[in-house]
């Protein structure tokens, strides 16, 4: 371990969803690589697929209710061609992952020790001592101040920050190469906000894992990630590392999103707004740009029939040409946006 | 005179315990905390979560029992119930909520939910009462088609809208927003941003902004107070709490929030995590023997700050308080 | 914790004040008194004025009513007029079988309903699950009465496999033979009675599994890599259980009220069938007492409910 | 001592059954003593286990204590007559005014402790203490000397019993104010027929007797079979008991077991019991008897019971100061045809046929055939006769006016007759409201009371006040003690009589009853025949149905007889296999 | 506030006729629509449907023609016919009475009873839940201990001790006494939804548009858990059926000549009749099944309709 290489490789893949017999894509065609010691950040909108990518890579859709497509590669296995036994080899060991709401993510009649050392039951030959022990271990470098007292109480005694870090625990109880963190955040203060993601850093630094971070917060992302995929409707529409995304946006969608931030200079200025809605599960376009509509001052010959991903720098990736033509209306014309 | 003045305000909760189950200690929500509103501005109130924002907006908009204190509107504590029934305060004091779809009925047509205030304050003919329901929908960008939806026909930005038209219905003078903005996604919260702004533009409404998003309460925001602990920490225009923060508590909870400038994450993060030694340290000083915050002290003729007086003193020496 | 048991019981007292009286009273306002039903021309009417005086069934109600209370305090509920013999101690003998045949059928409901649900809600939408359904709404349909009469009917007559009344059998030798008879005597009232009271627990657990099996908290336990049944036995089942056991309790009420038909319909003499025999008796004395038990008794259950459900949830554990 | 004595052969009954049961195909067979002669009481609610009969006030307590004896004094003959050689002999001195009671020396007490005079005195301080429990006591006792004061507290025992050998002795005399010709039966309100163990709960206050260890859990008995066990409200078994002094037990073992009327017929027909405990009344009705008739390895047997149902007319009230019955000419049946038309209307003789099936019939008078001497056979009662009826109503002046659907008073008013009746079986129920539909044929516009039947205590709450409008007549049942004396139930000062149905004859027939004349038995069963001719022609209360005492038997019990003048009841079963036919 | 609106928007009361027609539209259905597009959608809950509310227009309409007291004359020479002879479809009871006709009669009584049991103690247990549900404090506190107490009675003895006072009980009275005690259960669970619905922001918006409690409770709460109203009324309907049958067979309901399904299935307290006489209470106690059934799969589907996700119907 220890190299830069990639070890997950998701291929071309997509899941549907069963809505009253149907099936629809939550997520198409996805491709992405995570490679040890680095942060993957998802970013996009409500809705936009990042929680089923999570969700599939970790196994954990209803095969009776999903159609999975595509290959996740993971240190050579592919995880999609995995039964429920298979799978948990890896859940938990080599996949670690960090939900949203860290209260109900707790089982609340367990004690937190319970729920850490359980993970090591099925995937560790510790004696109790000794899982004993790496429960206090893992309490400590997540930064809880009195491991003890935490580890022998209930998940409603403790604070939403103190849960997170617990679910962390969990999540590297068995040191991972890859830890899935599902917004790991959103419900929390900024302060403590700041005081994960370091905690989930300083994590990575010392397993050498890979992170795939999922958040729809920008200024997270620009703080902690290495590399960053947008996603939008189910696809990725970008895809680069911070400083490409942050500081030369390509897709019309990057720079909307960064757009709408409030910013600090243009204090008293009315905020960018994307025109539309996110198109629901339904009522998803199958071919064309999926943000052509939101953008409909574009002709639409700048959208490709059928949008690929152009690589625009090195590791720096688009979907869609539509890119080169793309200014924002006021850009032209100095107008209100609303 | 300003439009609300709020003094010394305080919400205990009973905290219920022993044998006969008799009040033994309470939660002091919101513990003493006094800020005027001006007309026609937008105050901010930030605070970490459970410092006490959501109680002291209540308490304004008349929603909470209030312990002790005052909260004053055309000269009369509208802490009391027939105060707020004789002034008839909320045809003046709305509210706009997080939560957009618990705060409106799940089982009510948009337009009852936005001829809700109209019918108990104005009593309009049937079409009259279209007309505005429609004009105000349509002010806050909505089709007409709206009306005999229902709220869960709506995404969160368009339904947050629809409490925004259901708070101006009545053309209040006085807005609290609730972290409005809070559970919505960056562009939807744009969008919400910008018509609060434009309808306060058009009406002159003032609003009580609470959030816990620095970010949002700097766009939004003329005067700023900070909230820690059920007291204000400190409070001041944007200018002083952003360029000139004072309290340990401001300045730690500024340092936390996100930078989106790539290039400098790392001289960000040394430096939060500098602040963040300098809190643990300094902690104690800036906090009484209880835990709780100093009185303000004012520092500019716009800027108190909860200090010790020992730093204040130590301040004065240093030039820094004006006399 | 204990503070709180003892705080709830002393709240329960001026109920069970309440209760006390608004039973005497409706008892003393039932036409007739204890000697109506002993009209026989060998009974003299001046003895029965005789022994109605005696008893001081024409004192004021309020009179009877302390005297009454007075006896409560020194634990005298009184005689039993018809009986003859202290309430206490009638009562005590039938309170006996009635809690043992209680017992029993919440033991059997319990191994009946258990199984059932955690089948049904683990294949949710499924044929089993379907079966299982139809089977408790058929059922919650049946009056509980049909469903002991045609029990008794075709396995105490027809088939002649359980006794079909009594609670144990005259020629039973002491020890090991009377508790095999004893318990010959409750099994097939258990058996029915469990099959009836199985159907809100099936409901219940079920729903309360398939809550489990959505939660956020089982999807962490699947991605720790735990594997399916030890999800189910750890987290799933743990968890619905427990609110489960709580039901217990409250059930207790349930019980008491289809003591009254298992009772009857056996003739076992239990608390349920002293009940109806005491109000065509009018044996006052007996009706108050075990309206008043059984009120308590119903009290006792949410305690104990509540008590389970503080012990097993440590979200509400009171310390 | 079997007897094929018959008493059937005075009643209307459809079928004829025989008091005995000589089980002639097994009589070659063999006794065996391995087998458990298993018996059902019939009954819906536990038995509440008091031994003592003195304190119990119900036949459930009889029955299940049977076995024991029931600690009875005296042998009877077929008519309930005393007789010597029971537990004790019985003589009357009319001059001395005394009853002599001689023990029989061998008799002892299922301890073994000898039965003594003080046993037999005993009985009369339980019945008579101012703090019993027992509902026994009556009025007709102060005609002991001493009683009123033991009775009132006054004394502490009663000075009209002596012992002639002393307490432990064998005899008791009583000596009594004025003597009674019922005296010479069984069943008479003078003489106690059982006897208490002294010795044994001398100990316990006769208040508590009733809940003493010794009455409930370890009785002693006098009888043919010692209680082993008594499960509390449903059973108790039996053995032999060794010291008996007459006809030694023949089975291993008895037991009797409460069941409940609803189950008695699936009981008997999945052969869980041999037979019934025997009842005067009759534990089975009609509907049993169809469902069981025909009961293989079972043969029936029965006597007329100990009892009859009756209609009554409210005719007057009680006047609780002289305590005594007035007629009341004012009241709404006072007049006499009308109460014969409503009689007449009524069609029991069918609906004893149809609900009886057989082993009920219509009572033609108002003493059951059980007394055979008293009963009057060739009463005719009232059979249905509508003509005669309408007749009646029609002479009386009870005519339908102006175009009414319904027949006014004499006077003209409206005329609304109130029936009062118990709640019941369907059975019963259904046959109401065939009496009603009969009353409404002659055009008598007659109502339940209420509405419908009313439960058995708010029906007597009713009928025992002084006086009551609520129920113009009604439909009751009375079941008897084995002495027929009518005073307590029609005399003028009798708190039962509560239709309150008095006139200067009937009051002197009933004395007849009791007076001089009466020591003769001839006199006496005219006087009986005379009043129950006065009785049926007045209508004032008039007999409904009389029953059968009847009981399927299993083939294997032998020596089963009901007949009252089988004394040794119980000693005289046996059984002819260990199992059930 | 007019001119200020009228400023600002580009609508104008010369609009309002073509805005609203528009809007018409595109209205939502209303929710009993959504009902009925669920029942079409599910065939058993259509049967289910059809049934009850045919059984009771039938049983209401049917016994108009029947004279109830010469239907419940006895007539001894029928004494338990069998069904099919003598002209009685079903037989007859006891009493030489047509069962097929106590069934209908007893049919309405038993279904006026449940129907009125359910109004009464549901609208009761309703406003109690409802009332207590919203305020907190005293009105709570002291609305909780008379639940407290309700729980604690012996439901079915109390029952039983009225009964025996009141002499003159009829089917009104009757319904009136089970009602004192049914109507906690459905009061308890309203209770708690209102509970944790006035916790929710609508609730304190109203309160800030200046909306009355009273208006708060019934307008804006009340609707929100209507369909949970509507579940537990129907499913206490179902189950009310049962009450009076049980009460029947104990000795302390109706009166035998006031017909009901109680007072038929109460026939099966006599094991003779289980077997010989089946028909005195089998039709009766089939009934009641079927009924129950019915009513409780009707109210499945209604709370099928309710709750979105699990909807069948089209989304109309
Ligand atoms: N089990 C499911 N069945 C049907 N549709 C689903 C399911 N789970 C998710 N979806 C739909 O799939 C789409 C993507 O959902 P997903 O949860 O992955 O979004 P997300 O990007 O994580 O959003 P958020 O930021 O709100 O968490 C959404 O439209 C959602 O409604
Ligand atoms: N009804 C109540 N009873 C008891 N305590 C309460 C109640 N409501 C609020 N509190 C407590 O009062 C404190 C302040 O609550 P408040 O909701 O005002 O915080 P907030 O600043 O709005 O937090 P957030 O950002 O999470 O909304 C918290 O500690 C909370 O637990
Ligand atoms: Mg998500
Ligand atoms: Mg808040």
């Amino acid at each position: 371990m220890g190299s830069n290489s990639e070890f997950l490789n998701i291929k071309d893949v997509s899941t549907a969803f069963k809505i009253k017999g149907k099936y629809y894509d939550a997520i198409s065609h996805i491709n992405l690589e995570v490679h040890h010691d680095e942060i993957l950040a998802i970013v996009g909108e409500s809705g936009c697929g990042k929680s089923t990518l999570a969700t599939t890579i970790m196994g954990l859709h209803d095969p009776s209710e999903t159609k999975i497509t595509g290959k996740v590669d993971f240190e050579g296995t592919d995880l999609l061609q995995l039964d429920e036994n298979g799978y948990n080899q890896f859940r938990g060991a080599k996949i670690g992952m960090i939900f949203q709401d860290p209260l109900s993510a707790l089982n609340p009649l367990k004690r937190i020790e319970d729920q850490i050392s359980e993970v090591m039951n099925y995937h560790t030959k510790f004696t109790a001592e000794q899982k004993h022990q790496r429960v206090l271990e893992l309490l400590d470098q997540v930064g809880i101040v009195n491991p003890k007292r935490t580890a022998h109480q209930f998940p409603h005694e403790l604070s939403g920050g103190m849960r997170q870090r617990v679910i962390i625990a969990i999540a590297i109880a068995c040191k991972p190469d890859l830890i899935i963190a599902d917004e790991p955040t959103t419900a929390l203060d900024v302060t403590i906000q700041a005081q994960i993601l370091d905690v989930l850093r300083d994590i990575q630094k010392e397993n050498h894992a890979g992170i795939i971070l999922i958040t729809h917060d920008l200024g997270v992302v620009a703080e902690t990630a290495d590399r960053v995929a947008v996603m939008y409707a189910g696809q990725i529409v970008e895809e680069g590392s911070a400083e490409q995304i942050f500081d030369q946006p390509k897709h019309p969608y990057t720079r909307s999103l960064l757009r709408s931030m409030p910013q600090l200079d243009k204090e008293n200025d009315d905020l960018y707004v994307i025109k539309g809605n996110v198109p629901s599960l339904q009522k998803m376009p199958t071919d064309g740009d999926r943000f052509a509509p939101r953008i409909p001052w574009l002709p639409d010959d700048a959208h490709e029939a059928e949008p690929s991903m152009h690589e625009v720098d090195d590791g720096h990736i688009v979907r869609c040409t539509c890119y080169k033509s793309f200014t924002f209306p006021d850009e032209q014309q100095g107008g209100a946006t609303a | 005179m300003s439009l609300v003045e709020i003094k010394d305000l305080k919400v205990h909760y009973p905290i219920r315990s022993g044998f006969w189950n008799r009040i033994t200690d309470s939660v002091k929500a919101v513990d003493g905390i006094s800020f005027n509103i001006e007309a026609g501005e937008t105050y901010g109130l930030v605070g970490e979560s459970g410092s006490g924002k959501s109680t002291t907006g209540k308490s304004v908009v008349g929603l909470e029992k209030v312990t002790s204190g005052s909260v004053m509107y055309k000269g009369k504590d509208i802490t009391k119930k027939s105060n707020r029934k004789s002034l008839d305060y909320n045809h003046d004091v709305q509210m706009i909520f997080q939560d957009s779809l618990s705060s409106l009925n799940p089982r009510k047509r948009i337009e009852d939910i936005i001829a809700e205030p109209l019918r108990n304050f104005e009593h309009l003919s049937k079409d009259e009462e279209k007309l505005r329901v429609l004009q105000l929908l349509d002010i806050v960008g909505l089709d007409a088609d709206a009306l005999y939806k229902y709220p869960h026909q709506f995404s969160g930005g368009q339904r947050q809208r629809i409490g925004v038209a259901r708070a101006v219905a009545t053309n209040p003078k006085l807005i609290i927003a609730d972290e409005p903005v809070s559970a919505l996604d960056l562009s939807v919260q744009a969008q919400v941003l910008n018509f609060m702004k434009k309808i306060q533009r058009e009406f002159g409404i003032s609003y009580l902004f609470i959030s816990h998003d620095l970010g949002v309460v700097r766009h939004m925001c003329n005067n700023i107070a900070i909230m820690n602990r059920g007291r204000l920490v400190e409070i001041g225009t944007r200018d002083d709490i952003y360029n000139h923060p004072m309290h340990i508590y401001t300045k730690r909870l500024l340092a936390a929030i996100p930078e989106t400038n790539v290039s400098q994450r790392a001289e960000h993060r040394a430096q939060r995590l500098a602040v963040e030694e300098v809190y643990r340290e300094q902690q104690d000083k800036y906090y009484d023997k209880d835990g709780q915050a100093y009185p303000l002290v004012q520092i500019t003729p716009t800027h108190s700050v909860a200090l010790p007086e020992d730093l204040v003193e130590q301040l004065k020496h240093e030039g820094e308080v004006q006399a | 914790m204990w503070k709180t048991i003892l705080r709830r019981i002393l709240i329960m007292i001026p109920e069970v004040i309440i209760l006390s009286i608004l039973v005497f009273l409706l008892a003393k306002a039932m036409p007739g008194d204890p000697f109506t039903g002993s009209i026989n021309p060998r009974s003299d009417p001046a003895q029965i004025h005789h022994l109605m005086k005696l008893n001081g069934l024409y004192d004021p109600w309020y009179q009877q009513y302390w005297n009454w209370v007075v006896h409560l305090f020194h634990g005298n509920l009184g005689n039993s007029y018809q009986y003859q013999e202290p309430v206490t101690r009638l009562i005590g003998s039938r309170a006996v079988n009635t809690l043992w045949l209680a017992l029993f059928t919440t033991i059997l409901t319990y191994c009946f309903a258990l199984p059932m649900g955690m089948f049904a809600a683990k294949h949710e939408g499924k044929l089993p699950d379907s079966i299982i359904r139809v089977y408790t709404y058929v059922t919650y349909c049946i009056p509980f009465f049909v469903i002991l009469v045609i029990g008794v009917w075709i396995f105490g007559y027809v088939l002649g496999w359980f006794p079909t009344t009594g609670s144990i059998s005259s020629t039973a030798n002491p020890g090991i033979q009377t508790i095999g008879s004893r318990f010959y005597h409750i099994l097939l009232p258990g058996i029915l009675g469990a099959l009836f009271g199985t159907v809100n627990v099936v409901q219940y657990l079920r729903s309360e599994v398939i809550d489990a099996k959505r939660s956020d908290y089982v999807r962490t336990a699947r991605s720790k890599g735990v594997p399916s049944k030890d999800i189910y036995r750890h987290h799933i089942f743990r968890n619905s259980l427990l609110p489960i056991a709580a039901f217990a309790g409250y059930s207790i009420t349930g019980l008491l009220n289809g003591s009254l038909f298992t009772e009857t319909v056996f003739s076992y003499p239990g608390m349920g069938l002293l009940f109806i025999n005491s109000i065509s008796y009018r044996d006052y004395t007996v009706i108050t007492a075990l309206v008043l038990i059984y009120g308590i008794l119903n009290l006792l259950g949410t305690l104990l409910s509540d008590i389970i459900l503080s012990i097993v949830d440590p979200r509400i554990r009171i310390q | 001592g079997c007897s094929n004595n018959s008493s059937s052969e005075s009643s209307d009954a459809a079928v004829k059954l025989s008091t005995a049961y000589n089980n002639k195909a097994a009589t070659n067979k063999n006794a065996t003593k391995n087998g458990t002669l298993k018996l059902a009481i019939v009954n819906n609610a536990p038995f509440q286990g008091i031994t003592d009969p003195i304190l119990a006030s119900n036949a459930e307590d009889a029955e299940a204590f049977a076995p024991g004896g029931q600690n009875n004094l005296f042998n009877v003959d077929k008519n309930y007559k005393i007789i010597d050689g029971g537990l004790a002999n019985q003589k009357l001195d009319r001059k001395a005014k005394t009853a002599t009671i001689t023990i029989r020396k061998d008799a002892k007490w299922s301890n073994g402790s000898p039965v003594t005079a003080k046993d037999v005195e005993y009985a009369y301080e339980v019945l008579g203490n101012k703090e019993t429990t027992s509902q026994q006591y009556s009025s007709d006792f102060e005609d002991i000397e001493g009683m009123t004061e033991y009775h009132k507290g006054k004394a502490d025992t009663i000075s009209g019993i002596t012992f002639p050998d002393g307490e432990t002795g064998k005899v008791a005399v009583i000596h009594f104010k004025q003597m009674a010709p019922s005296m010479k039966f069984s069943g008479n309100s003078y003489i106690w027929g059982s006897i208490e163990p002294y010795e044994y709960i001398k100990d316990v206050p006769i208040a508590k007797l009733a809940s003493s260890e010794q009455i409930r859990k370890n009785p002693i008995f006098v009888g043919p079979y010692k209680l082993d066990k008594v499960v509390e409200g449903e059973s108790t078994s039996w053995s032999p008991n060794k010291f008996y002094y007459g006809k030694k037990a023949q089975i291993g073992h008895i037991t009797l077991n409460v069941v409940s009327m609803n189950n008695i017929d699936k009981a008997l027909q999945s052969k869980k019991y041999d037979t019934v405990a025997p009842s005067v009344a009759g534990a089975l009705g009609g509907t049993d008897y169809k469902n069981l008739k025909n009961l293989k390895g079972y043969s029936k047997v029965g006597q007329p019971a100990l009892g009859y149902s009756y209609f009554a007319f409210n005719l007057g009230h009680y006047d609780t100061k002289t305590g005594k019955n007035v007629a009341d000419p004012n009241k709404k049946m006072a007049n006499k045809s009308l109460r014969q038309a409503m009689m007449y209307a009524l069609n029991v003789d069918q609906v004893s046929k149809k609900f009886g099936n057989g082993i009920k019939w219509r009572a033609n008078t108002l003493l059951p055939p059980v007394f055979n001497k008293y009963y009057d056979k060739s009463a005719k009662g009232y059979p249905l006769n509508i003509k005669k009826a309408n007749k009646l109503l029609d002479d009386a002046g009870y005519k339908k006016r102006n175009g009414s659907k319904w027949r006014s008073d004499p006077k003209g008013k409206k005329l609304v007759i109130y029936f009062g009746a118990m709640t019941s079986s369907a059975t019963t129920e259904a046959t109401y409201q065939d009496y009603l539909q009969q009353w409404h044929k002659v055009g008598l516009d007659v109502k339940y009371t209420s509405g419908k039947p009313v439960e058995m205590n708010s029906f007597y709450d009713t009928l025992q006040k002084p006086e009551q409008n609520k129920m113009d007549i009604w439909l009751g049942a009375w079941s008897l003690s084995s002495e027929p004396s009518q005073s307590q139930l029609y005399g003028d000062t009798a708190a039962f009589n509560m239709g309150h149905f008095t006139t200067a004859k009937n009051t002197k027939l009933i004395n007849q009853m009791n007076d001089n004349g009466a020591w003769n038995d001839k006199t006496r069963a005219k006087t009986f025949k005379e009043w129950q001719e006065y009785m049926n022609n007045q209508a004032g209360v008039v007999g409904e149905q009389f029953n059968y005492a009847w009981q399927p038997v299993n083939n294997r019990v032998k020596g089963f007889d009901l007949s009252p003048a089988n004394d040794e009841f119980y000693s005289n079963l046996t059984l002819t296999s260990s199992k059930l036919k | 506030m007019e001119e200020n609106l009228n400023r600002h928007s580009r609508i104008s009361a010369a609009d309002l006729e073509r805005l609203s027609k528009e809007a018409q539209q595109e209205a939502t259905p209303s929710s009993a629509k959504i009902i009925w597009s669920e029942f079409k959608a599910d065939k058993p809950a259509m049967v289910a449907l059809v049934i009850v509310v045919a059984f009771i227009l039938f049983v209401m309409i049917a016994s108009l023609f029947i004279d109830t007291p010469k239907m419940m004359e006895t007539n001894i020479m029928n004494y338990n016919t069998a069904p099919g002879t003598n002209g009685f479809i079903l037989g007859a009871d006891t009493g030489g009475r047509s069962i097929a006709q106590q069934l209908i009669v007893g049919s309405r009584n038993s279904i006026g009873i449940a129907i009125g049991l359910t109004i009464i103690s549901s609208t009761f247990g309703i406003c109690w839940g409802l009332v207590s549900g919203y305020f907190n404090g005293y009105i709570d506190w002291g609305m909780q201990r008379v639940y407290d107490f309700m729980m604690m009675l012996p439901m079915t003895m109390m029952i039983i001790v009225l009964v025996t006072i009141i002499r003159n009980y009829n089917a009104v009275t009757l319904t009136l006494i089970f009602s004192i005690f049914y109507w906690e259960g459905t009061s308890r669970l309203i209770r708690s939804r209102t509970l944790s619905e006035s916790e929710k922001d609508y609730v304190a918006a109203a309160k800030t548009s200046g909306t009355s409690n009273f208006k708060i409770i019934f307008k804006e709460i009340m609707p929100n858990i209507s369909s949970l109203i509507i579940v537990d009324t129907t499913l206490s309907f179902a189950e009310n059926i049962g009450v009076e049958t049980g009460l029947s067979y104990l000795g302390f309901g109706l009166p035998i000549h006031t017909p009901s399904l109680g007072t038929l299935i109460a026939n099966a307290n006599d094991p003779n009749n289980i077997t010989q006489y089946w028909w005195t209470w089998l039709p009766a106690a089939l009934l009641i099944i079927i009924l129950c059934l019915s009513i409780s799969y009707i109210g499945q589907v209604v709370r099928r309709s309710a709750d979105a996700s699990q909807r069948q119907g089209a989304e109309a």
